[in-house]
């Protein structure tokens, strides 16, 4: 009896030891700090869930290989003669429950962006007047007036298109379980603060696409272990290897790191609202003590370029040939003296990245050098934000980026002082630059606007709205088994067309 | 009868704790700085997504009415649901606590043994040079940053030596065990040391005790006189002490969490700070509190089974 | 037939300022069936030398000499522990500290036996229950699974007596085993000892610094002094005859054979009165522990009244009651007339001026972190009755009242003798010139012979600042020599009072009888045991 | 402790042994190397903690710079020398708030008791019942990084761990017979909290106290790991070696050296406890 008995338990403990594992050996395992925060394209605009959003929402129109618009859910469209009316005509394609993706879906998805109050980022479709369904597979598009972008905003990452019917019935539980997606994959599954695990949509409208088993989404706030995880084979791609491993990983023959151009720019945010950089002169001799050469050198190990104007350099219309307030300590220290700046110290508010407090040291040791007195404040990013967006600092180093190529976005972000931001909350407020903002959107000729954003970034840099730092690649690293992923400019991954060697 | 009224007394004093809590973790989330939506909506929402995301959620209402809707909601069991996630609170603490449980067990496991074999060499060679070397390790081990020793050993174990994973929970019971192993034991590096000195210290001041005489008097053994009466009378501060270090690994786990990639209730804990997820700070802290009130109960028994003393 | 011979014994202990020597050259033997007395004041080195004889040093200490055991050396570590606990056992002092708190008395008198003759758990705790009978205590069964802390003082000695008798040992070693118990009890365990000792024939070392307990139940006696065997043979030739000035000193130093110091004043106005005192405090669950219980006595200005009783008694309660540090459930205390129940503020401060207190412990009493100059002059200045540089030279005067040199000013406590503490207490005492001055058992953790020189300085102190004093002691033969009246409590209660004289010629109460018949006395015994 | 009546000496005969000597010895030397060191930065640091030298990033241990240089070009050495005024000043605070507070808390429960005793303890129960990390993380994470925020958090937190140990220590004494004596001599509360119990309680906080100061940097270390700590760009050891992290491989010295600085340091503080509880025969 009694052996019988053992024999029972030791079997009942073993099962209890090795209940199987799902099958994740073929998943495509990404690492990244950034989380996915919630699954509805519409809630979030943070970096995450926006990479998330991509891989589950099709657009009506897609960004190829290439980098040019193509065709998306969308699989051909017109616009009027004056820009005012876009009208797409649909592709058959079905969400992952089966159901036909029709005008019905796209008008709904695009309204609730524009009209939810708590939409994260009405921004980019904010001049769509009206669209309407014309059949089933037709939407018509009318805008408040021409807007030369829209159509690259149909790209964004929040103009996913979800399906009606679910989210009207289910509410926001649309996207906690069993979520209807439009895009490559769906979701396996949802474990917040960790990882996101997505399976590959069986309806998704590409044939042939996605070309692997789904993905990882892991979440992994420690940029050391990030890396370790790599070097341990425990990941196949890390999004944002500190710079510093950057010769560490790209010297294990297993792993490349293609430095990916991005439209990141990394700028020195200045308060306009008060002293001292409330005065021009005091903003020029700041710009012109930093060193930018040295601060991409000595932060990045070179990988960085320095940044010559206000805007990414990857944008359309980015004037490469730009010099103004270029490194001069002793004309800066001349200006200072002569600016009326009293001495007293000024406030460097940073958040806590390892990146952005390396600048600020930099920042703080040139700005020393001109007689500039500076002290660093360090805050976590609720308090950050919470301190920049009531203006709460005088110059903080910081970065953003644009989800399009087209300079739209980032200039009524960083430059515009009337487009509700306070152009990234230095109270940088110029009317001609925020004339040119809108006379930019609504120009349709191409060498007219290149002149625009080019006159743009001449009064800004030139007025220091911020001070522009460096342009960095995405220091992402792949392992050498993986074919085929990248990261668009506009923070996406080409998940779909990756393939993983066994 | 004496240890059930000992027990009943125990749990009603839990009830006035818990409601300082309550209120203690309400204040320290809404008194303080820091813009929730903003974090959650992300840098491009506009201001109007901004004020209508806090209308929705009740922050624009009075501290008062607020602290009574989440006294209400806690009362029915209900958390409230993270700000950042849209998830109830609950789901996403039910998540992690098994995580957090495991590990610490896993720590436990781990510890306790090498505690009790370490001090008890230590003290029956008090003065010689395995009490010496005991106890210098014990210091070391106390001094070590652990995050410092978790990058070290991750390293080494993990991709040097390719013998133990630098992340994750792993798959089954031995994939946890696998996967935990270097977390568990960085933790263990200095938990040990605390433990090891407090029990030698134990030790060493009982084998001195008068009871200790009256038993060699009585011509016991060395030995028996060390497992039968040394031991049971040294091992209670200890246990004491054990308690509270479970009560402090429960949110001090955060540090190997992170730099081993378990999330667990530690990182849940610092994203819900750092993202000013009110109501998963103030759900956290209750079930931490509860937790550590639970654990302070459990040694209080098992103190109480040990020592006659005790329950009176 | 000797059962141990000790051949040149000295113990040493490293010291703060180099070894120090306990126990130096000590020889003797220990004959089969006899009680041996070991005597001497405390630091003497009769413990250490009874501890060197079951190997119960601590560690540091070094041993030199042979304790030879039917021609085994017992110095060596296998000798010892095949002798100890079987042949030779031991009890202790303080009998609460040397049980295992967490192991039923059962199990502890049975763990000897399991060990050393292999029984079973059940037999040997079959064996333990016979053996908690031969001991006395009532409802040994019922105590089997009783622990420590359940028992009184007395039942935990006489558990350590079981312990020690588990294996039918030939010798028992007993280091004060009754200093920490009440008189009654014992006169209990010495009769006890003493039945053992005829009924087993078992060998017994008795430690004590109480000769009249030594001569209570011991054949012969070892006068021991600074390490050294200063006289030893039958008691009876010793007290006789001390061929040494210590032992002479030793004897003179009895209480019995003190003095009288009464100073009868029958007919002064009470001082203070106590009427239907009661104080009780909560105890355990819905007990109520009655300390107090409707107390009435009065003080006589410039009278001594002894408060005697056992521990329990409530004797001490009714001092601090007195002195306001207990509050009292019900009665009141009249002083002058006047209650002093209650006192706030200025009125409370200024009856403490009048009224004040000695402790028992010289060492427990003082802060161990101030100089005893500064201890003495404290009341002084913080009652503003002087600055503190005048206060500091009124210290020295009071110092020189109680016969402390003044070259021990600068020191802390720690660094002085028990007696010279108790005069440190006695002089910030007087420091505030009180009338009424309450001693709380000062000199029973004193030795003898201090005992006899404090209790000169208070009847000299009595006389000269005509000082009222109340006594609280558990020692009849001091009481009685002492003081002028008596009032024995028991229990809370007031069991009689009366003169000293009346008390002791004719108690009307049984429990002050048994009291006066339990209290060792020298001299009784001698004439009892002859 | 507790009570023995081992051997019948007089106090002041009992041996006692210098035992810890040693270890106080070593302790002392080394925290006093430090604070020396600490106190004399301007003069024994080779150079300025925050000079950048671009030209010389990652410079490894050599003659011109002893423990090298990190990413920024700054000197190691001198870092860490500096490092020793804010990691001691963190020990010293740290432990310092909290323990007013805690003292102050237990002197005041422990003697009166009754109501006071149980509203004060409540509020020990309810800070316990929080873990103390947590916590802290909570309120520095909450309130902003930096040092100040620290100290807030400890002293919001830790004092519990003084209040309950003078408490348990304060029963004790009370009962001893010179506190009453001070009672019977009339003496104020505040005399005879503060000049008799509270001098008798010090030891064994003391002891506890310099154990704490390691507790104290090691967590003040870890919430720079988590970049909760001091505000750059200080040279503290802990944000030290939680920003030299990713170069362990490539410049090893940057997060070793202030390492070894912290485990020192902490070294010499625990050997000071150890000292003190052995010379005073108190378990820790």
């Amino acid at each position: 009896m009694k052996p019988a008995l053992t024999r029972m338990l030791l079997a009942s403990a073993a099962s209890l030891l090795f209940i199987a594992a799902p099958a994740l050996a073929d998943k495509i395992r990404i690492g990244s700090p950034y989380q996915t925060s919630t699954l509805d394209p519409m809630r979030s605009a943070a970096a995450g869930s926006i990479e998330t959003f991509g891989q589950l929402y099709s657009r009506l129109l897609r960004i190829d290989e290439a980098g040019q618009l193509a065709p998306g859910l969308a699989e051909t469209w017109e616009v009027s003669e004056d820009g005012k009316i876009i009208t797409l005509t649909l592709r058959d394609a079905k969400f992952s429950n089966g159901e036909p993706i029709t005008a019905e879906d796209v008008v709904f998805s695009l309204l609730r962006v524009r009209d939810t109050p708590d939409s994260a980022y009405p921004a980019p479709i904010q001049t769509l007047d009206t669209a309407e369904a014309v059949d089933a597979s037709t939407v018509k598009l009318t805008l408040k007036h021409a807007f030369a972008p829209f159509l690259g905003n149909l790209e964004v990452f929040n103009a996913g298109i979800v399906s009606k019917a679910d989210v009207e019935a289910r509410g926001e539980a649309a996207f906690v379980e069993n979520v209807v997606t439009s895009g490559p994959y769906m979701v396996e599954a949802w474990i917040p603060n960790d990882r996101l695990i997505i399976a590959p949509n069986p309806n998704y409208w590409r044939t042939g696409f996605p070309k692997n088993e789904g993905a990882e989404l892991i979440e992994i706030p420690a940029a050391t272990t990030r890396v370790s995880m790599l070097l341990s084979g425990e990941l196949d791609v890390v999004r944002d290897v500190p710079w510093s491993q950057v010769a560490e990983v790209t010297a294990n023959p297993g792993y490349a790191m293609p430095m990916e151009p991005s439209t990141v720019v990394y700028v020195g945010l200045l308060n306009h609202a008060r002293p001292p950089f409330d005065n021009i002169a005091v903003r020029q001799a700041a710009a012109m003590a930093l060193d930018t050469a040295a601060i991409a050198q000595a932060v990045t190990f070179g990988a960085a370029k320095p940044a010559n104007s206000t805007i990414p350099n990857t944008l359309k219309y980015y004037d490469p040939d730009l010099k103004v307030n270029g490194f001069d300590p002793a004309a800066a220290k001349a200006m200072i003296d002569s600016s009326g700046y009293d001495g007293s110290e000024l406030t460097i508010l940073v958040s806590e990245s390892a990146e952005s407090e390396q600048q600020a040291v930099l920042m703080q040791a040139l700005w020393a050098q001109i007689g500039l007195k500076a002290k660093i404040e360090k805050a976590d990013a609720g308090t950050f934000w919470s301190r920049l967006t009531s203006g709460d600092y005088d110059a903080t180093p910081t970065w953003y980026y644009n989800e399009t190529t087209d300079p739209d976005l980032a200039v009524r972000w960083a430059l515009c002082g009337a487009c509700g931001n306070n152009a990234y909350y230095t109270f940088y407020a110029n009317p001609e630059v925020d004339k040119l903002v809108e006379q930019g959107a609504a120009e349709l000729d191409e060498t007219k606007r290149a002149a625009i954003y080019a006159e743009m970034q001449r009064i800004t840099t030139t007025e220091v709205s911020q001070i522009p730092i460096y342009y960095p690649p995405f220091a992402n690293a792949y392992s050498t088994a993986l074919h085929g992923l990248g990261m668009t400019p506009a923070l996406q991954w080409t998940l779909e067309g990756a393939t993983l060697d066994k | 009868m004496h240890y059930l009224t000992f027990i009943g007394r125990r749990l009603l004093h839990i009830v006035p704790v818990l409601i300082g809590i309550s209120l203690v973790s309400f204040l320290l989330v809404m008194l303080v700085p820091g813009d929730p939506v903003r974090l959650v909506l992300g840098p491009r929402a506009t201001d109007d997504a901004v004020a209508a995301m806090r209308e929705a959620w009740g922050l624009d209402r009075s501290l008062l009415s607020q602290y009574l809707t989440y006294v209400g909601n806690v009362v029915q069991g209900n958390l409230g649901d993270s700000l950042k996630y849209r998830l109830p609170v609950w789901d996403l603490i039910a998540q992690y606590l098994p995580r957090t449980a495991f590990l610490i067990g896993y720590v436990l496991a781990m510890t306790v043994p090498v505690t009790v074999l370490l001090a008890v060499t230590a003290a029956r060679r008090e003065g010689d040079w395995p009490d010496q070397v005991i106890r210098l390790l014990s210091v070391l081990g106390m001094t070590i940053p652990v995050f410092w020793l978790a990058v070290i050993f991750a390293r080494l174990f993990g991709i040097q030596l390719g013998w133990f994973p630098v992340s994750g929970y792993g798959e089954g019971f031995l994939g946890h065990l696998h996967h935990l192993f270097l977390p568990a034991v960085s933790t263990s590096l200095w938990l040990a040391p605390v433990l090891t000195r407090n029990l030698r210290g134990a030790l060493v001041q009982q084998m001195d005790a008068d009871y200790v005489a009256a038993c060699r008097a009585k011509g016991l053994p060395e030995r028996l006189i060390f497992r039968r009466h040394i031991l049971p009378n040294s091992v209670l501060p200890t246990l004491n002490l054990l308690g509270v270090m479970i009560a402090f690994l429960i949110g001090g786990s955060v540090v190997v969490e992170i730099v081993y990639a378990v999330p667990g209730l530690g990182a849940l804990m610092i994203g819900a700070v750092l993202g000013r997820d009110y109501f998963v700070i103030q759900g956290l802290t209750l079930v931490y509190a509860l937790v550590t009130v639970l654990v302070t109960l459990v040694i209080d028994l098992l103190t109480a089974a040990i020592d006659p003393r005790t329950v009176g | 037939m000797s059962v141990i011979s000790i051949r040149n014994l000295s113990v040493t202990f490293p010291g703060d300022a180099g070894p120090v020597q306990a126990v130096k050259d000590v020889s003797f033997d220990l004959e089969e069936g006899e009680i041996l007395g070991i005597v001497g004041e405390s630091g003497s080195g009769k413990s250490v030398t009874c501890r060197a004889m079951l190997g119960l040093l601590p560690r540091r200490a070094t041993l030199g000499g042979r304790i030879l055991h039917h021609g085994q050396d017992l110095t060596q570590p296998a000798a010892m522990q095949a002798a100890r606990g079987r042949d030779i056992a031991m009890i202790f002092q303080n009998p609460a500290s040397h049980l295992d708190p967490l192991m039923t008395i059962g199990d502890q008198v049975a763990e000897p036996l399991i060990f050393h003759f292999g029984m079973s758990r059940a037999e040997a705790r079959a064996e333990a229950l016979k053996l908690l009978d031969a001991v006395q205590i009532r409802d040994a069964a019922g105590r089997m699974s009783a622990y420590p802390h359940q028992l009184s003082g007395g039942m935990k000695q006489r558990v350590l007596i079981a312990t020690a008798l588990a294996c039918r040992p030939k010798l028992l070693l007993a280091d004060e085993p009754t200093t920490a118990l009440d008189v009654t009890v014992q006169a209990e365990i010495l009769a006890l000892l003493k039945t053992l000792n005829r009924e087993r024939n078992l060998t017994m070392a008795l430690v004590s610094h109480d000769l009249g307990v030594i001569a209570e139940i011991c054949h012969r006696v070892i006068v021991m002094r600074q390490g050294e065997i200063v006289e030893s043979g039958r008691l009876r030739d010793l007290v006789h005859a001390p061929k040494h000035d210590y032992t002479r000193l030793l004897i003179t130093s009895q209480p019995g054979r003190l003095p009288q110091m009464t100073d009868q004043r029958p007919d002064s106005a009470p001082l203070i009165e106590l009427r239907d005192l009661s104080l009780h405090f909560p105890g355990k669950g819905d007990k109520v522990v009655r300390a107090v219980d409707g107390v009435s006595l009065s003080v006589r200005q410039g009278e001594c009244l002894a408060i005697v009783g056992e521990s329990g008694s409530g004797k001490s309660t009714v001092a601090r009651a007195v002195i306001g540090l207990n509050a009292p459930t019900g009665g009141d205390i009249l002083y002058e007339g006047r209650s002093v129940v209650g006192l706030k503020g200025e009125a409370l401060t200024a009856f403490r001026r009048k009224v004040q207190m000695v402790f028992q412990s010289p060492f427990d009493s003082l802060n161990p972190r101030m100089s005893i100059q500064r201890t003495i002059a404290e009341p002084l200045w913080r009652h503003g009755l002087a600055t503190k540089a005048e206060a500091m030279d009124r210290a020295l005067e009071l110092m020189d009242m109680v016969e402390l040199p003044r070259s021990l000013a600068g020191r802390r406590p720690g660094m002085l003798s028990g007696g010279q503490c108790q005069r440190v207490g006695i002089a910030r005492a007087l420091a505030l010139s009180p009338r009424v001055l309450i001693a709380d058992e000062v000199t029973s953790a004193l030795d003898v012979t201090i005992q006899a020189q404090i209790l000169k300085l208070l009847t000299r102190l009595r006389k000269e600042q005509d000082l009222t004093v109340i006594y609280i002691s558990h020692d009849l033969t001091v009481v009685r020599k002492f003081c002028d009246r008596v009032a024995v409590f028991r229990t809370g209660q007031l069991v009689e009072s009366g003169t000293t004289a009346e008390v002791y010629a004719d108690p009307k109460a049984a429990y002050t009888r048994d009291l006066i018949a339990a209290a060792p006395d020298l001299d009784q015994a001698l004439a009892g045991v002859t | 402790m507790t009570e023995t009546s081992a051997i019948n000496l007089p106090a002041r005969d009992r041996p006692r042994l210098k035992k810890g000597t040693i270890e106080l010895a070593i302790g002392v030397l080394i925290v006093g190397a430090w604070i020396l060191a600490a106190a004399g930065a301007g003069i024994v640091a080779p150079a300025d903690p925050n000079a950048l030298d671009l030209a010389a990033v990652l410079a490894p241990p050599g003659p011109a710079h002893l423990m090298g240089t990190d990413n920024l070009g700054r000197d190691i050495l001198s870092r860490v020398i500096h490092g020793a005024r804010i990691d001691i000043w963190m020990g010293f605070i740290g432990v310092l708030a909290p323990l007013c507070i805690g003292v102050l808390v237990g002197l005041v429960s422990g003697y009166y008791g009754g109501m006071t005793d149980t509203i004060l303890m409540r509020l020990v129960d309810i800070t316990v019942a929080f873990p103390f990390f947590i916590l802290v993380i909570a309120i520095v994470g909450l309130l902003g990084p930096g040092l100040a925020n620290y100290f807030v958090a400890l002293g919001l937190v830790a004092w519990v761990a003084y209040a309950r140990l003078v408490r348990a220590e304060v029963l004790v004494v009370k009962r001893l017979e010179f506190v009453q004596a001070a009672k019977a001599l009339g003496f104020p509360d505040r005399a005879i909290l503060f000049r008799h119990v509270l001098p008798n309680v010090l030891g064994s906080i003391t002891i506890y106290a310099w154990t704490d100061a390691v507790m104290v940097i090691l967590a003040g270390a870890s919430l720079g790991f988590l970049g909760l700590g001091a505000q750059p760009p200080t040279a503290e050891w802990g944000v030290m070696i939680s920003d030299g992290q990713p170069y362990i491989v490539q410049a090893w010295w940057i997060c070793f050296f202030p390492g070894l600085a912290m485990v020192t340091l902490s070294l010499g503080f625990i050997l000071i406890s150890d000292g003190l509880s052995r010379r005073l025969r108190v378990s820790q």
